[in-house]
């Protein structure tokens, strides 16, 4: 834990997606674990979730994706937020990121060069990417400063 | 908004609306269509062959499965019909279609061809229109039925049925609270009413169409009342407009004595409503879902989830059923993973296919008669609330909460329910919201989640429901404190 | 040939013939085995581990597992217990071995070794002798259990239980009307009365030792009568003997009802007659093995047979299940193939872990009253054939047909049942030989196959014993017309 | 079916094998299909084959072998035979002949190396089988005529 104000992400379900099980436990997930999570739910838009990250100043977004569709919702993530200034959020990414069965390797180095910063598969252990998160955004701050 | 049978001619301007939907809209004949139905072999034809497995006390096996090129499409279904051995054949159709998204769709067509390799998770029969789907009818031997998700299915469904598939899934409730987020109750009520009442058309014309209401919902944990609740009211929707091949779904819960309740107490009620609402021309059939929620990722326990749903289905008599793969919790399958689904499937249906297990026991009963009572509460509110009418009671029952899907991403669904498993991995109710149950079913059901904290030395909480999310797909029925 | 119990003292000139039966015999150091025993951690004994199974109501899952080569082995079993989770450990003995060839035992160990392939079917441990066994004991975190199929284990039993073993499969029986051509009954009761007496010799000492008769037999259509009986006669022999912890077994037959009916019965039974014969100190649990005949060549639906197995034995509260692999019908698995058989089964019976599914209904009732009055007959015949000592009576029996095992190789079993499975898949008995079945009996057997002829619109003959035979292989549980 | 008195042929599983269910349909089967079977049963010697071949006269010699050792039993099988005077009778082999899953045409390759004239699979077609058996002893006959 650290001390100070929680740290902000925003969180989603991308395109027409509409698996909302796993929305529910990140939800509940991230803020037991001291995160303040701005939830949009699902069918998010790229720019609903960069209005999002602008409105409360957010340090991450976490993006869901499940149903397969994920190539094609975010592709150009990262330019729009650029576009719209946002360009040093830290951009996350899980699921079943593409359609079919494809070696994560391969998916994950497909989202990196989208401009993801990580990707992860959907068996993920949560307490590992919340320790991540905070890592990054940290780091972030420090870089910053 | 009220449920009564829409006018035929009525329609008409609202169709030629919908078919400007999208330029393959234009294809459709109607009276061609019938002609092309009515010509269909009987092989072909969905309520024939749910009549057929009902009469012959048959399971028929079912796969998902879509993807975006009509001619990989083609093979895919001709290889689960061969190597499958599947009964009746899908057409799972992609999100954004379901979404009315036809231009992502037709973007989602172009990259596939490019990138030869499928980046749509379904197959977009409105892009493809009446010939292409007609290619799909025309090249495999089993009946086809439309798998979908789309709260405003209008043109779906003129473009395919026109294309002669004869089975269409979903309804105004089931196709909306857990598929849609900010869909109105009212507008899919509406959307869905057209497209019963273009079944029922095809129907008058002596052109025979199944409907399929789907009972699965979110597929996560449904107590059996709110998933069978749901059933009646879409068939009495769906038989008020005409349809007259109706089959109701319930997804497996995995406590078998619950899940054979529920089954039963299924077939039982929804004749008794449709009865009491008038309706007697009617054929209702019933489909079991093999487990919906979240699977495990290791394909032999993923094989296992799979048979011991198929083992549910045999013994629950079920008229149908709908075949997971290897790989569910993976991605889309192959599909060599899904005709090994379909395989493990068949093996344990033949097995059982002549072995009765009589389920009039105690346990049985006790739970049937539960989940009967509490189906009549949420019924009887929902009549109340639409003042004798369904359509309006259920905008209102979901408005008001007194109908409330667990983990339904829509914002007309109150999402105060909270299901949770007891010891025996019944699934009960930990928040029942404003579901409107007695005082007796409620402590029933607080008293059977009490037991379990006690097995388990820790209070009934939100955890609970976390980690019964995760169960099955870590291995167990029930979640453990981690 | 009687039964009493062996005097300990007059045992000693055998034991030295018989450690003389293979150089390794000479390292058998009995006191020393027994300190082992009794320093080995609690988690490494068997017995202890049918205890825990029992008292919480656990089904133990264990694979069969051997090959040729030591360190091999070691890193199978280790395999089987990490990535198989396996909650108890075998070592499945070579076909050689079985059949005390250990000259051409150890050819198989030098080809192997020559070929970098196994070519024996099983781990050769009187080869391979003390210290090489005991390297396996001290390699793995798990209760290890010899399984085999020998005639006469008299030397493979000084071996392995001086090497720290903690259970011993098999029995007089059904170690080798099953498994062996030419062995006279009066042979192998008394090498497995030496067998049991030197378990017993270990558990007077505090080293207690599991004792499993082989409950399957020949593993093909088994009437549950003909397994419980003779089960019931080996506990019998084994507890005389002063063996404590017994483990009776029954194959999986296919049909629910009659699968749980059988474990009922058995359980019910075998306390009736070891308490009537005077016996209070010991302690009963099951094993429940998965389908133990034909099994089909595509993984999928060996899968699925594999979790209906897992199903049953959850159901019916066997202590312990011995899990096949999806490559069955094949050949000897893959440690991988084996680690999927066992997380499909442990897929299923954690689901199904707290279920409990009321039998005690008609039906089950109904076959659960048949297999005890069957067995009794049996019983009754054999006691009577023995003038009071179980051991004449097991060979008089079989001489006479009284006891008669279907599909056995022996010369000594006379071959002239025939089972059958009847239009619901019971297994009844077409054939029943000399068996000694009140006509009342006969009869309903037989009136249960005409009902399946009637189905099936043929005879009643042999040519549907052939089909049943095929049936699973072949995806379905009674055989088919071809 | 051909004319004449029914071919006679050796039936038996080899080695320390005791699988006796296929045993015994095969010999239902071969008897039904018209040949004059002398079943040996499970537990069958070479010698044994080969005795009872030479005093029944028969025309072939089907081994089966379920249990794993069939490499080490069937070995110098051919080889028996010709020592004791029966060269020419053909031989045939089914099952599971290898410990483990090998390649059929490996297993196939290795047995015929053996001097086994047809070599099957468990889930042979027995009407393919006994169709090539019929065929095969007509043609030896034909070519020692
Ligand atoms: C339940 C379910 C449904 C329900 C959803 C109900 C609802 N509203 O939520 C229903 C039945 C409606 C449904 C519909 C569809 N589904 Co669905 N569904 C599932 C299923 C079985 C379980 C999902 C679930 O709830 N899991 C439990 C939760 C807790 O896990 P989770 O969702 O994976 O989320 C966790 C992780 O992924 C991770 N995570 C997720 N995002 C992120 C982000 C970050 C930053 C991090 C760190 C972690 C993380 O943490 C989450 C919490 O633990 C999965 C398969 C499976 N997993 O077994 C298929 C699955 C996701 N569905 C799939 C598909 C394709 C569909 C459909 C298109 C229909 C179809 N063609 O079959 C439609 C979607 C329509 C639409 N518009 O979206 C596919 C996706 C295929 C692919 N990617 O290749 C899957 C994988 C099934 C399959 N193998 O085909 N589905
Ligand atoms: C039942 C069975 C047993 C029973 C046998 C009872 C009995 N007395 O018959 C019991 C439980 C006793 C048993 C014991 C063992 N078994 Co076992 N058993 C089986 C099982 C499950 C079914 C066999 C069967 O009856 N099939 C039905 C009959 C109709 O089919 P079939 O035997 O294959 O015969 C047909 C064909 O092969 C073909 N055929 C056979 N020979 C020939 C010859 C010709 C010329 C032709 C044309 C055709 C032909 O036609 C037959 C009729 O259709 C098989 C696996 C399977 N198939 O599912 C394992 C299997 C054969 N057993 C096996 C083994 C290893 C053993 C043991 C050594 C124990 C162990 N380590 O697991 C012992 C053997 C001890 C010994 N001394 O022989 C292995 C063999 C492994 C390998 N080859 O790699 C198998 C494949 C299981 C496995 N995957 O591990 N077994």
């Amino acid at each position: 834990m650290t001390a100070g104000p929680p740290h902000c992400i925003v969180l989603g379900v991308i395109g027409a997606d509409c698996h909302s099980v796993g929305n529910t436990i990140l939800d509940a997930f991230f803020t037991d674990a001291g995160f303040k999570v701005v939830n949009l739910g699902v069918m998010v838009s790229q720019d609903e979730f960069i209005d999002a990250a602008i409105e409360s100043d957010a340090k991450a977004i976490l993006v869901s994706s499940l149903y397969g569709h994920g190539e094609i919702d975010c592709a150009g993530f990262r330019g729009r937020c650029i576009e719209r200034g946002l360009g040093g959020v830290l951009l996350y990414v899980g699921g079943n990121l593409v359609v079919g069965r494809r070696p994560f390797a391969e998916v994950e180095a497909k989202f990196k060069a989208m401009g993801f910063d990580r990707v992860f598969p959907p068996g993920v252990d949560l307490d590992a990417a919340a320790a991540l998160l905070r890592a990054d955004i940290e780091e972030a701050a420090h870089a910053r400063a | 908004m009220s449920s009564t049978r829409l006018d035929w001619e009525e329609m008409q301007t609202e169709r030629e609306q919908v078919l400007q939907g999208w330029p393959t809209g234009n294809a459709v004949r109607l009276e061609e269509a019938v002609a092309y139905h009515r010509a269909l072999p009987v092989g072909k034809r969905f309520p024939q062959a749910m009549r057929v497995a009902q009469a012959e006390n048959l399971v028929l096996l079912q796969p998902r499965a879509g993807v975006p090129l009509i001619d990989e499409h083609i093979k895919l279904l001709k290889y689960l019909e061969t190597e499958g051995e599947a009964d009746v054949l899908p057409t799972t159709i992609d999100a954004y279609t379901r979404q009315n998204r036809y231009t992502e769709a037709a973007r989602g067509i172009e990259m596939s061809l490019a990138e030869r390799h499928a980046l749509l998770n379904g197959f977009p029969a409105v892009n493809h229109g009446v010939d292409g789907c007609r290619k799909i009818v025309e090249s495999v031997g089993r009946p086809l039925q439309v798998r979908h998700g789309t709260p405003d299915a209008r043109l779906l469904a003129e473009i395919t049925l026109a294309a002669g598939f004869t089975s269409f899934e979903g309804g105004a409730i089931s196709y909306n609270i857990p598929y849609a987020k900010d869909v109105p109750l009212e507008k899919s009520i509406r959307d869905w009413r057209y497209v019963d009442r273009l079944a029922g058309f095809y129907e008058d014309q002596g052109a025979a169409i199944n409907r399929e209401p789907f009972g699965p919902l979110t597929g996560t944990l449904i107590p059996p009342c709110i998933g069978n609740a749901i059933g009646i009211i879409e068939g009495l929707l769906a038989l008020q407009q005409g349809v007259k091949s109706l089959t109701l779904g319930y997804g497996q819960g995995g406590n078998l004595i619950q899940d054979l309740a529920a089954m039963h107490a299924l077939r039982e009620q929804a004749h008794e409503y449709f009865r009491a609402a008038g309706f007697v021309d009617f054929h209702l059939t019933l489909v079991f879902h093999q487990w919906m929620g979240g699977f495990p990722e290791d394909e032999a326990k993923a094989f296992a989830v799979i048979a011991l749903g198929a083992a549910v289905a045999a013994l629950a008599k079920a008229e149908k059923i709908i075949v997971k793969t290897p790989y569910e919790a993976l991605g889309i399958p192959t599909k060599e993973a899904n005709a090994q689904g379909l395989r493990a499937t068949r093996q344990i249906v033949t097995m059982l296919q002549d072995q009765v297990v009589r389920t009039d026991h105690e346990a049985m009963r006790r739970e049937s008669d539960l989940i009967k009572s509490e189906v009549k509460c949420l019924l009887d509110a929902v009549w109340q609330a639409g003042e004798g009418d369904w359509a309006r009671g259920v905008v209102r029952a979901f408005a008001d909460g007194l109908l409330d899907v667990p983990f339904a991403p829509s914002i007309y669904n109150r999402g105060r329910v909270l299901p949770m498993r007891d010891n025996e991995g019944f699934i009960r109710l930990f928040r029942s919201g404003a579901l409107p149950f007695s005082a007796e079913i409620r402590d029933y059901h607080r008293e059977r989640l009490e037991e379990r904290a006690r097995a388990e030395r820790r209070p009934v909480g939100f955890q609970m429901v976390t980690d019964d999310i995760y169960a099955i797909s870590k291995g167990r029925l029930k979640g453990r404190p981690r």
